[in-house]
C-alpha cells in the first residue's frame, strides 16, 4: 500500500490554487486568453487530483486504462454530436 | 417495392437501394439457413458419432470478415449516392409551406393560396418546406418513398417530382399525441393543365373540390367534421384550429367533450388531484382554450394543446357556444 | 479444465431453506443463484404483462377504427409495452438471471464481488417496476409518448410521463450496478488458471455489456433527469420554444439506447456460444473471433447511434459518417452467425431443445439483422423509417434474437438451476406454435412497413387491412406457443424428474457442480488447466 | 443479510473495492458529460448570450467555493495519509474539517441561489421573461449542472460522516481502510467536476 506523504499532498494543492489564480486572472484579461488558460488549466488541474489525490498514479494500469476508456468515450460522444449540430 | 406504385422521381432511387440489399440479403439468409439444416442432418449424433474438434481456420475467417465488410460498404455507397439525389432540388420547383400542427397538414402555394391537402402538376418538380408549429411529426408519402420529421423550430426541406397521376396518402410517422393516426393527408397528382386551371381559379367550390377522380382506393377515415358552405365564422375557426378533431358540435363524444351544451352547464373537473364541480362560463371556456392543463374535465385524457388564439376568435367562439344551447348532463 | 466428480452432492443446495427460510432469505439474499433466480421471478412476471398489453394492441388493430379501446389508450399501452418490455425485459434478460447465477459459477469463483450491491441492484428493478406499473394508474393517465419519449411532445403531453421517465431511471442504476459488479467480478474473482482465453464466451459477452452499461447508461440518467426538471421547472434544454434543440434529447436518447440495443444482444449471443458446442460435441470454431467481436460490437455498438435519426433533419455529415459505422457494425455479428455456423461442421449434433431454440434464434436473428442493414443505407431509411418495418424489424432481433436466446438459455440451464427435467417433447411442441406465430406476426409487419404502414398508429387505412389481420391471428398463435412454453417449465418446478449434474454433456465449470449448484458453489475454489470447450481431451490447451 | 459466506467477500479484496468504486465514478463523470455535452452544443450556438449571462454569476462566490472545494480535497486526501500511518485522531479532526468544508460550501451555494432566484433568475422566472432563448438556456444549464453537483455534495457530505463514525468506532482502521478510501475518491471526484463548472459557467467569456 503506497501511502502519500503530507507534503506531496500540500504542494499539490499549492498548485492548484495558484493554477486557479492563473485562470481567473486569464479570463480578466481576454476573451481569447481565457477560452485558451480554460483549455489548457482545467484539464491540468482535473488531471492533478486525479492523479495525485485520487492516487491514480500509484494504481495499476487497469485503472489508468478504465479511467481514459470512459473519458475517450466522452469526448467521443461530444465530439460525434457535433458532426451533425456543426454541419446542420 | 411490394405492393407500392413508384409515384416520384424518388421512389425508383430508393426502390432499387432495396432490390440489391433485398437480393443480398436473401442469398445470405438462404446459405445460413441451408449449412444449418443440412449440417444437422448430416453431422446428426446417430450418423456421426465421433466428432472432430476444430479450432478455427485464420483464412477462412479472414474471408468472412472481409467479404462482407466489402459487401457492406457497397450498400454504404449506394445508399449514400442514392440519398444525395433526394437532397438537390431542380431550380424551378414550386415551392410549397408545409405546416404540420396536432393534428392536421395545411399547404400554402406562393400565390398565397392554402389548402389541407396537397395539390401538384403531373412531372413538374416540387419542393416542399416543412414547418411544425407545436411538437415534433413526420412528413410521409410512402407511394413517393418521401419522409421528413418536421421539427418545430426548425425548416426541412424535402423535394420530388410526381410521375403517376392520382391522389396517395400522407401520413404523420412520428407519435404527436392522442390522434396521430388521423393526421392524415392526401397529394393529388394533376396533368399540367388541370393543376394551372385549379392554382389561378378563385372560385371557393373549386378549391374544396377534389378535382381528380381518386385512383387509390383508400380514403381517409379519420373523423375528419364537414361542414356546409354556410358555416358561421366562429365555426370556421373551430374548424381552422383543428378543435373539430376532438370536439363535436352536435352531440357525439370524441376525443374531447362536446361542444353541443357545455356552456352554461355543471360539469365535475379534475385541478391538480382533487375533482371539482363548476359551471362552465367565459373564463372557464377561455380559459380551457388558452390553458387547457389548469381544469381537465373528468372522464377525458389530458391531451388537448394549447392553442393561441386572439381576443376576438375567443369571444366568437364562445358567443358560438353558448348559442349551441344546452343538452341533457354526462 | 478441472474434471472432478459433480462436487457437494451432499452439500447443502442454494434452494434449500436457509436461515430462518421464508420469503425474506430470498428477498435478502446476497447469493448470486438466488439474485438471479429473483430476478427470473419478476422480469417472467413483467414479460406476461407486457404480452398482455401486446395482445390487446393486436386485437384493436383487428379491424380499421375503434375496435375494443380509444386512441388515448391505445397510445399508453404501446408506450408501456415498450417501457416494460424494453427496460424490464430484454435489457435485463440475460444478464441479471442468467450472468447472476452462472457468471461466479463460469469463473470459478464463490459469488459476485460486491454481493449486497447486487442485491441492491435486485431491490432498484423492483422500485422501478413498480413505479412504472405506478405510472399506468396514477396522475392522469398512462404515458403516451411511445417508449422514447421524444421531446417536445413528452414535455408537452399532460399525461403521466414523469413518474415512467423516474421509472426507467431507477431501472438504469439496476443496470449500473450489475454492470460494475460484473466487470470487477471478471477482473479480480477468477479462479487460478482461468486466464483470459479459457474463459467461456458467455463470460467474455457479460463482460462487454458490463461496459456498455457503465459507459453509456448514465447519459440516459441525465437525459431523463432533465426531462423531469423540464417539466416541473421548464429549464428549455430540450424545449424549441425557449430555444433548446429537441434533437439533442434525440442524440442523448439514443446515445445509451442504441448501446442499449447491444446490452440486449450481447449476452444472448453469448448464450449461444455456450449451447451450440455442447450439442455439437466439439469446441466453438473461431474462439478469439467470438470473443474479441463481443467487445468490438461494444466499441463500434457505441457510435453508431444517429442512425436512428436519419429523417430527423440532422446534418448530412452526420448522415454519412453514421451510415457508415451502422454497416461497419454489423461485420463482428455477421463473423458470429458464420462461427456458429462453423461450429456445427463435423460434430455431432444432438437436436435437444436448447439447441433447437439456439438454431432458431441464428435464423430469426439473420433475418432481424439483414432488415437492419436495410435500414443504414441512406435512401431505403427514408422510406422505411417510423414504419412497421422498424417495428418488425426490432421484433426479430429482440424477441426473435433476445428472446429466442432466453428460451434457448432458459431450457439450458432450467435443470441446473433447480433441479429438474421439463418435459423435452413439450418444449419442442412449444416451438412449433412459437416459430410459425412469430413469423406470420412479424413478417406481417415488414411487409405492412414496406407498404408505408407507419408505427404507433391506432386506426390503419383500408389498404393495410389483411396485413393487420395476419399479423393478429399470428400474434394469438404466437402467445400459444408461449403459454405452453412456460407452462412445461412451472410444470417441471413442482414435477419434474431430478436432475443429472450435467444432463447434456457439457464441458464449463457449471456442470461440475450438482444440480441444483450448493450455497458455497465450489467446496474448494478449482484450478483450471484448460480451454472451455474440450471435447477432445488430446488436443492442445 | 442471512448468509456470511457470501457477505464475508465484500471485505476480502480492497483492490476490487477500488475497482468498483473508479467504476462508479466513472459513470458519475459521464452522468455531468451529458450535460457538459448540452453546455458545448449551445455555447457553439449561442456565444453572446452566454457571456453576457455568465457576467451576472457572481465570480466571487464561485472563486471562494473553488478555493473551499480544492482545500478540502486536501484535507480528505491527508486523512487518508493520517489514517495509513495510524494517526487515528489527526484523521478524524481532518475527516471532520472537510465535512465543515462541504457544508461551507452548500451554504454558499445557498445564498448565491437565493439571490439569483430573489432577482428573478430562474427558468420561468419573471427576470428571464424577454430574455433571448441563449440567456434562458444559460440559467437553465447553470441550475441543472451547479443542482446536481449541490446533490453530490450533499451525497459527499454524508459518506463523510458515516465514514468518521465508522473510524471513531475502529470499523474502518489502517488495515481496513477501503471504505475510507473510496469515500475520499467519492469527495475527490465531486471537487473535479467544480473544477470545470468554474469556468464554464463563471468565468465564460
Amino acid at each position: 500500500m503506497h501511502i502519500v506523504e503530507y507534503r506531496t499532498l500540500i504542494v499539490v494543492w499549492l498548485v492548484l490554487v495558484g493554477l486557479t489564480a492563473v485562470l481567473v486572472a486569464a479570463s480578466f484579461v481576454s476573451p481569447a486568453l481565457a477560452v485558451l488558460a480554460m483549455l489548457f488549466i482545467t484539464p491540468t488541474k482535473a488531471g492533478l487530483v486525479l492523479y495525485i489525490f485520487m492516487h491514480l498514479k500509484y494504481e495499476a494500469p487497469l485503472f489508468k486504462i478504465m479511467v481514459l476508456v470512459a473519458l475517450a468515450t466522452l469526448v467521443i460522444f461530444i465530439g460525434m454530436t457535433f458532426l451533425d449540430v456543426a454541419f446542420r | 417495392m411490394p405492393f407500392l406504385e413508384q409515384a416520384s422521381s424518388v421512389s425508383q432511387s430508393v426502390d432499387s437501394v432495396f432490390l440489391f440489399i433485398f437480393a443480398v440479403s436473401v442469398a445470405f439468409l438462404l446459405a445460413i439457413t441451408f449449412a444449418i439444416v443440412y449440417f444437422v442432418i448430416r453431422y446428426s449424433r446417430s450418423r456421426n458419432p465421433e466428432p472432430v474438434d476444430i479450432e478455427g481456420n485464420f483464412w477462412l475467417e479472414l474471408v468472412w470478415t472481409v467479404v462482407p465488410l466489402g459487401l457492406f460498404l457497397v450498400m454504404f455507397t449506394f445508399g449514400w449516392t442514392n440519398y444525395r439525389q433526394l437532397k438537390d432540388p431542380p431550380r424551378d420547383s414550386m415551392v410549397v409551406e408545409v405546416t404540420g400542427k396536432q393534428w392536421a397538414w395545411s399547404f400554402k402555394y406562393p400565390s398565397g393560396r392554402q389548402t389541407s391537402e396537397l395539390y401538384v402538376a403531373l412531372g413538374r418538380p416540387v419542393r416542399l418546406e416543412l414547418k411544425s408549429s407545436d411538437v415534433i411529426h413526420g412528413f410521409f408519402i410512402p407511394a413517393f418513398r418521401l419522409k421528413l420529421d418536421v421539427v418545430p423550430g426548425a425548416t426541412g426541406s424535402l423535394w420530388f417530382t410526381p410521375l403517376l397521376l392520382g391522389s396517395f396518402d400522407i401520413q404523420c410517422s412520428v407519435i404527436c399525441g392522442v390522434n396521430h393516426s388521423y393526421m392524415l393527408s392526401k397529394v393529388h397528382v394533376m396533368p399540367e393543365a388541370d393543376f394551372k386551371t385549379w392554382y389561378f381559379s378563385r372560385d371557393d367550390a373549386m378549391r374544396h373540390k377534389d378535382p381528380v377522380p381518386a385512383a387509390s382506393p383508400s380514403a381517409s377515415p379519420g373523423p375528419r367534421p364537414t361542414v356546409a358552405p354556410d358555416e358561421p365564422p366562429a365555426l370556421a375557426m373551430l374548424k381552422r384550429h383543428d378543435c373539430l378533431e376532438c370536439h363535436s358540435v352536435d352531440g357525439k363524444t370524441g376525443v374531447g367533450p362536446t361542444f353541443k351544451g357545455l356552456f352554461g352547464s355543471v360539469q365535475e373537473f379534475v385541478v391538480g388531484e382533487a375533482t371539482t364541480k363548476t359551471l362552465v362560463d367565459e373564463t372557464v371556456l377561455i380559459q380551457g382554450i388558452t390553458d387547457p392543463g389548469v381544469r381537465l374535465m373528468k372522464g377525458y385524457p389530458p391531451v388537448m394543446p394549447k392553442r393561441e388564439l386572439s381576443r376576438q376568435e375567443l369571444v366568437a367562439i364562445v358567443t358560438y357556444l353558448e348559442s349551441l344551447g344546452t343538452v341533457p348532463k354526462r | 479444465m478441472s474434471q472432478h466428480e459433480p462436487a457437494g452432492a451432499d452439500a447443502r443446495s442454494y434452494l434449500d431453506r436457509q436461515g430462518a427460510g421464508g420469503l425474506w432469505s430470498w428477498i435478502g439474499s446476497v447469493d448470486h443463484k438466488r439474485i438471479g433466480v429473483l430476478y427470473l421471478t419478476l422480469m417472467v412476471t413483467m414479460f406476461w404483462v407486457a404480452v398482455t398489453i401486446g395482445i390487446l394492441m393486436r386485437i384493436e388493430q383487428w379491424t380499421a377504427g375503434p375496435t375494443i379501446m380509444q386512441p388515448a389508450t391505445y397510445n399508453g399501452l404501446f408506450t408501456v409495452h415498450g417501457v416494460i418490455m424494453i427496460f424490464m425485459f430484454v435489457v435485463p434478460g440475460l444478464p441479471a438471471v442468467f450472468g447472476n447465477f452462472f457468471l461466479p459459477i463460469l469463473i470459478g469463483a464463490g459469488d459476485v464481488s460486491f454481493p449486497r450491491v447486487n442485491l441492491a441492484s435486485w431491490w432498484f428493478f423492483v422500485t422501478g417496476a413498480l413505479l412504472a406499473v405506478l405510472s399506468l394508474f396514477t396522475g392522469s393517465g398512462a404515458p403516451d409518448t411511445g417508449w422514447t419519449f421524444y421531446a417536445p411532445y413528452s414535455l408537452r403531453t399532460g399525461t403521466n410521463v414523469s413518474l415512467a421517465v423516474f421509472a426507467a431511471f431507477v431501472l438504469g442504476m439496476s443496470s449500473i450496478l450489475t454492470g460494475i459488479n460484473f466487470i470487477t467480478t471478471v477482473h479480480r474473482l477468477r479462479a487460478p488458471g482461468m486466464t483470459w482465453h479459457r474463459m467461456p464466451l458467455f463470460v467474455w459477452a457479460l463482460y462487454a455489456t458490463g461496459w456498455i452499461q457503465v459507459i453509456a447508461t448514465p447519459i440516459i440518467g441525465i437525459t431523463l433527469l432533465l426531462v423531469i426538471a423540464e417539466r416541473f421547472f421548464g429549464i428549455g434544454v430540450f424545449d424549441p420554444a425557449k430555444g433548446g434543440d429537441p434533437l439533442l434529447y434525440q442524440h442523448l436518447f439514443w446515445i445509451y439506447s442504441h448501446p442499449a440495443v447491444y446490452v440486449m444482444i450481447v449476452p444472448a449471443m453469448g448464450a449461444i456460444t455456450e449451447i451450440i458446442p455442447t450439442f455439437a460435441r466439439r469446441t466453438i470454431f473461431g474462439y478469439k473471433a467470438i470473443a474479441y467481436s463481443s467487445l468490438a460490437i461494444a466499441a463500434f455498438g457505441s457510435i453508431v447511434w444517429a442512425h436512428h435519426m436519419f429523417t430527423s433533419g440532422m446534418g448530412e455529415a452526420a448522415n454519412l459518417v453514421f451510415s457508415l459505422f451502422t454497416f461497419i457494425v454489423a461485420v463482428p455479428s455477421a463473423i458470429k452467425v458464420f462461427n456458429w455456423t462453423a461450429t456445427l461442421y463435423r460434430g455431432s449434433i444432438e437436436l435437444a431443445p436448447p439447441m433447437l431454440y439456439a438454431l432458431t434464434f441464428i435464423f430469426l436473428f439473420s433475418l432481424g439483422g439483414l432488415t437492419g442493414v436495410m435500414q443504414g443505407a441512406l435512401a431505403l431509411n427514408v422510406h422505411l423509417h417510423d414504419t412497421y418495418f422498424i417495428v418488425g424489424h426490432f421484433h426479430y432481433v429482440m424477441f426473435g434474437g433476445t428472446g429466442f436466446a432466453f428460451f434457448a438459455a432458459l431450457l439450458y440451464w432450467f435443470p441446473k438451476m433447480f433441479g429438474r427435467m421439463y418435459c423435452r417433447a413439450t418444449a419442442v411442441v412449444a416451438w412449433v406454435p412459437l416459430f410459425v406465430g412469430f413469423n406470420l406476426f412479424y413478417f406481417s409487419m415488414l411487409v405492412l412497413g414496406l407498404m408505408g404502414m407507419p408505427r404507433r398508429y391506432f386506426d390503419h387505412l383500408p389498404q393495410f387491412h389483411t396485413g393487420h389481420s395476419v399479423a393478429t391471428v399470428g400474434a394469438f398463435v404466437l402467445v400459444l406457443g408461449l403459454a405452453i412454453f412456460f407452462g412445461n417449465l412451472v410444470k417441471a418446478l413442482f414435477r419434474g424428474e431430478r436432475a443429472p449434474a450435467d444432463p447434456w454433456g457439457g464441458r464449463t465449470l457449471e456442470w461440475t457442480l450438482s444440480s441444483p449448484p450448493p450455497v458455497e458453489n465450489f467446496a474448494a475454489i478449482p484450478t483450471i488447466t484448460g480451454g472451455p470447450y474440450a471435447y477432445n481431451p488430446g488436443r492442445k490447451a | 443479510m442471512s448468509d456470511p459466506v457470501h457477505e464475508a467477500l465484500d471485505h476480502r479484496d480492497p483492490e476490487g473495492a477500488r475497482v468498483g468504486m473508479w467504476l462508479f465514478l466513472l459513470t458519475e463523470m459521464l452522468l455531468f458529460g451529458g450535460l457538459f455535452l448540452l453546455y458545448a452544443v449551445y455555447r457553439g450556438r449561442y456565444p453572446h448570450e452566454f457571456a453576457s449571462a455568465g457576467k451576472e454569476l457572481s465570480h466571487v462566490f464561485g472563486i471562494a467555493n473553488t478555493f473551499v472545494l480544492l482545500t478540502s480535497s486536501l484535507s480528505v486526501a491527508c486523512c487518508l495519509t493520517a489514517l495509513q500511518k495510524g494517526q487515528k485522531r489527526l484523521c478524524m479532526t481532518l475527516l471532520a474539517v472537510t465535512a465543515l468544508l462541504a457544508v461551507t460550501f452548500l451554504v454558499n451555494k445557498w445564498l448565491e441561489w437565493g439571490a439569483k432566484i430573489h432577482h428573478g433568475l430562474y427558468p420561468g422566472g419573471p427576470g428571464l421573461i424577454g430574455r433571448p432563448p441563449g440567456e434562458v438556456l444559460f440559467f437553465g444549464l447553470y441550475y441543472s449542472t451547479t443542482g446536481l453537483h449541490g446533490l453530490h455534495v450533499l451525497a459527499g457530505l454524508i459518506v463523510l460522516v458515516v465514514v468518521l463514525g465508522l473510524v471513531a468506532v475502529d470499523r474502518v482502521t489502517p488495515d481496513d481502510h477501503v471504505l475510507l478510501e473510496n469515500a475520499g475518491l467519492y469527495w475527490h471526484l465531486v471537487d473535479v467536476v467544480w473544477i470545470f463548472i468554474l469556468p464554464l459557467f463563471y468565468l465564460t467569456v
